[in-house]
């Protein structure tokens, strides 16, 4: 019985790993937020909306966003180089389309929001896990938006569609397919697949990531509850 | 950045409503599909492909190398795409830009993931020296649908290489002057992609399709009609149902473009 | 006797590598123009005259050409990294100027013209192939010039001085000079000579090179008459 | 580059005129500190520095290396920085800006200078193999006093880095698995940084503190009370007094600040 | 006796190296000089108060300086590679800090000083040795100044706090105490303390390396008054 | 860029029509040349040229490497060209531009083409330890022609360069402490530069001359009289027969300028 799979670390098929969520954790940004899921350390900032520095980027009838996901030299095994490569690069493009269709970027023409993702320590799923902590320092930045964006991963490991892939299975597993929705409506505002799966498999795989992104969706609402109710 | 007249916007859309084309395709019909392999003669491996108007060429080169220290037996595939001024006066040169790694790395991640290349097959001598094989994409035209032209070429120029047999003699690596491999190749691919406009999903998007669309959608699928690689872009969200119609669609599409290879 | 001297593949000493050039070849370029001389393969793409994105380039009282010679990576036999080098970017400039006199800029204030030249395959004589390409394309551009500039090169091998060197004669060769003229009044845009060459032996690859030159100049024209007789 | 409101640079300034400050605190008074170690699990050696609103995380990731020529038998530390823009809306994204390459210089200086890490222990075969000490600063929240919070969490991380036990076997280098050994540390040194403001000197300054100043002064002491590195930066000239003042001063908080290690 | 220790190249403990300092050397530059002290050889040029092509830099109510400190690829042993690294950009910024004091850059609102530093061999000391020079050269490019900055570095050596250490005395002594500063007034403008030194002994080393600019400030003026004779 | 005045271009065409000069020279007529060597005690070769107001200095540090694979047995030549901004207002720091690129690639391949340096005993174990000899060229005053002046200063540095003896012990390069060799120099060349002002060609232009001419003709002869390098630049066309004379002209020139050195 597949609900019953006992997955390396214990996990049944469709279990999160432990979250944790943290809303306005840093002093200058306007917006932030911490989340640790597994072993992944994640630090959001927010600034804006504002007048940006580089002019060009800026268009006269709505506002833009701008996003930079980053892995510290020291988050993963083998030390990285500082500065972009092209696999930030593309997880930065992606984020910022990801996390775009729920801001109202319309009423702020000529000015830009810019999010700033920083892996402190990475240990598989570091994409989604930006996406669910920058949507809480959005709203901790007090910028309005029609729903808050959330990011969740399924995968295929032995032959199995789980949720949430920790790092060994990512490696190991057969199949990764992160995405991110907006829960009020269930579009989906990001969509990867690396890996094999049949088209009924990917079916499978679509509504367990979905699923998974309602049951995160709360611990998000919740750290920003407990933000508000502490100022 | 392109800025599209309103009037092209609501005349494209209005013909996709009613399931009509600017050039007449139908909602799920390709362009026409032309592959030219072994264009280049110092390259190991080439293929031209020409997608409508767009036009790409790939040369394939390789280099012994050694292989990354988690996998020592296997050979290494580097894909690195150039969108040159040439083909389109919106491109710059200089470093690659944000659109042109992502359409690099989509391209990649199709034939990485389907594992069609027996990497295996590439180490020389395990730990030490392996093939890395250097897949470069000119882009020297773009009249739209750049993923699914550089998948195909790719695909085609993998098909078309042709290796130098190595051994090992004393402790070093020999090259044979004229015995030359098949590069192993153990399935085949295609990518397939779609942009949304209005309410419809539409494949094989032409230049003004692709900016007046809202979001798209590359499916990459196997010939035995599995799914290797998605990846969804684009300012607006799919629906699952939209999803999910795409990768149905693209697991028929991608037969036909195969037949091409 | 010279005249009948055998070359390594087998031309005169005074004979072209077969050409074939073809003009509109892209749909995108405002211009463009294909050709292959021996084993090279020479692609080029005219944008223009347009406004410049980059506006600190352009001038208020004449137009300007922007020339990038650019080598595919697969276009020799060991793989070359993307991007100018030094050469490439030498190339681009001394190219830039050889047209600069064909073209009546000056009528073309606060604008900006932009030639595009990939060697897809290099075989020796991709500099001069680039320029008698690039002619034809800025054609195809519609845009006005004086003259077609027209390139071609002289060099030494064997202490002989011969038409057009190909790429094994060029590494073995010992001089080469490459030219580029306008062919109504035989005026040079570009001159180089590298490699052992007496007062004499300069003169004389002088003349021959522009010989080529007349030479090639005729297959541009053709191209050009078959271009418009197809429209 | 940042304008402080002219109203802003008056009340600071007077204020400290009366030997009074913004947030309370007397002339040569810290901020809170707070420093946790072991905050990243892949780090060899990690810290996270609070000092006041400043916020910065260390982290220290080994590799073996080649030695330089002129010191066979030592290992190497490198020390880099990076201001991200999460940390203040005026620092940008893209290479080490001239304080950011200033800051991780001054902070490495005293690292380097003091001769704390025990760089002979970290040589695993004279000439060919040493361990090379990644140690890479992570700004995340700037509000002032970088180096003083840079330092102090250079120091921890240090003191809680743990390398594995490097042995040679066939001419090879075999890393074991399991055992490690606590990086050699001698000594232990902080940085005090004063600012001039008016015609004093103020000691860890906040961020507006630091804008309406007129110089700065870092000053490196061990924890044996000796003098190790020393920087002055900012606009304006300091007297001998001044700086006499400082290091006197320094030598006595540095024995504060090193009890939070 | 300290004050009869010998030290390596036979110098009193507060004995400078042979200095040679020149006004106007360059026909281009506003402003230049040259210096050499012991193996070191140091060619500065001032360009300024001029508008700039970087427009960010300029400053509406203010002048601005701008300092670059280089050295040659072939003035060291190892040949350095060309082009700033981390060591000259920091001594960059801190050559700037030192002059700027004596600059009176609220006269020239919207321009720009830049100072070009080329070591072109180097043997210790350098960055004092550049400021130096730097001094003489923005008074042959006639901009009034307050005072006539002055660099020089005290050390220690063998426990010996002892004047303007050579290379082999920076590479084997304990510490390193280079300034900057302004004659008429005494007041630093530039510190940096490199190595170990007590309380009393950085006390002394300042003493010792403000004696020693004082001597250099003299060398300075004959300079310029030998510049000013000859013109 | 730079603009010339309207008055100066007149003033200098003029002149030149009459054959005469801003500085009183002939059309044929060098500025004064002087040359030092040994200028840089810590380079293995070095030299320092005025031309006129223009100089530069030329320094060459020589390292062991790796032979290019298809030349085992030979020694590299390396030539890098800094126009220091100090030289000239309309210089800029940073990445070398294009100009400063095709000033040392014409100097460079004067070396080069004339093969005066025998490579071959730059080789000290075939393919596998070689000379490179990196000949730096710093610009550090422009007053035009700077193309000869550079030639003559890596020809004089080429000239004062002395190797250490090297010799293989155990497989492994000894470089001797005491013992020298002079760089094997087989030849001499010197580049002389023309500019076209109205219709004359003009020998070692300055920099006003350089800024109204139409053309350039760099020509670079060897001792013995053969032309091994030649560079056409600028907006203009030449004719055959300027390029003749000036070839012709240089052939005398060149011998001029080498007994400087």
């Amino acid at each position: 019985m597949m609900s019953e799979m006992i997955r390396e670390d214990g996990r049944k098929f469709d279990e999160l790993r432990p979250i944790k969520i943290e809303a306005g954790v840093l002093e200058r940004a306007d917006g932030s937020a911490y989340l640790e899921v597994g072993g992944n350390k994640i630090l959001v900032a927010v600034y804006g909306p504002r007048e940006s520095y580089i002019r060009r980027l800026l268009q006269p009838n709505t506002g833009v966003i701008r996003c930079r996901y980053n892995m510290a030299p020291f988050s993963v095994d083998d030390r990285k180089r500082p500065g972009p490569d092209r696999r930030s690069s593309e997880i930065s493009k992606i984020t910022a389309d990801a996390l775009r269709p729920a801001l109202m970027l319309e009423n702020y023409p000529r000015s830009m929001i810019d999010i700033y993702i920083e892996v402190i320590e990475a240990e598989g799923g570091t994409r989604c896990a930006g996406i669910t902590a920058a949507s809480v320092a959005l709203v901790d930045a007090g910028i309005p938006m029609k729903d808050i964006v959330v990011g969740c991963a399924a995968g295929k490991v032995n032959d199995e569609i789980v949720l949430d892939l920790s790092e060994v299975e990512d490696k190991e597993g057969q199949a990764d397919v992160p995405i991110a929705m907006m829960p009020r409506t269930g579009e989906i505002t990001l969509l990867q697949s690396d890996g094999d799966l049949t088209e009924e498999e990917f079916a499978k795989a679509i509504d367990l990531a979905m699923e998974g992104c309602r049951q995160v969706s709360e611990l998000q609402k919740e750290a920003l509850m407990k933000r508000y109710s502490t100022e | 950045m392109d800025i599209v007249p309103e009037i092209t916007r609501q005349s494209i859309t209005n013909l996709v409503k009613n399931d009509k084309r600017e050039d007449g395709r139908g909602l799920t019909e390709y362009r026409d599909v032309s592959i030219e392999t072994n264009v280049i003669s110092k390259a190991e491996g080439s293929a031209r492909v020409k997608l409508g108007g767009t036009q790409v060429i790939v040369g394939i080169k390789p280099q012994l190398g050694s292989p990354f220290p988690d996998t020592p037996d296997l050979g290494v595939l580097m894909t690195n795409c150039e969108m040159l001024p040439m083909a389109d006066p919106n491109f710059e040169p200089g470093p690659p830009s944000d659109d042109s790694i992502e359409l690099a790395r989509v391209v990649d991640r199709g034939i990485r993931e389907s594992e069609l290349v027996e990497l295996d097959k590439l180490c020389v001598e395990e730990g030490k020296h392996v093939w890395m094989l250097f897949i470069d994409l000119h882009i020297i035209d773009n009249c739209g649908n750049l993923f699914d032209a550089c998948e195909l070429a790719v695909m085609a120029a993998l098909k078309s290489t042709k290796l130098p047999v190595a051994t090992i003699e004393d402790e070093e690596v020999v090259l044979s002057e004229d015995e030359t491999f098949d590069l192993p190749i153990n399935n085949e691919l295609a990518l397939c992609t779609f942009v949304k406009i209005g309410d419809k999903m539409v494949i094989d998007p032409t230049l003004d399709e692709e900016r007046v669309a809202s979001a798209r959608l590359n499916v990459g699928v196997t010939k035995d009609g599995h799914i290797c690689s998605m990846q969804k872009g684009g300012q607006e969200p799919l629906t699952k149902d939209e999803i999910l119609y795409c990768v149905n669609t693209a697991v028929t599409k991608v037969k036909e473009l195969i037949e091409y290879l």
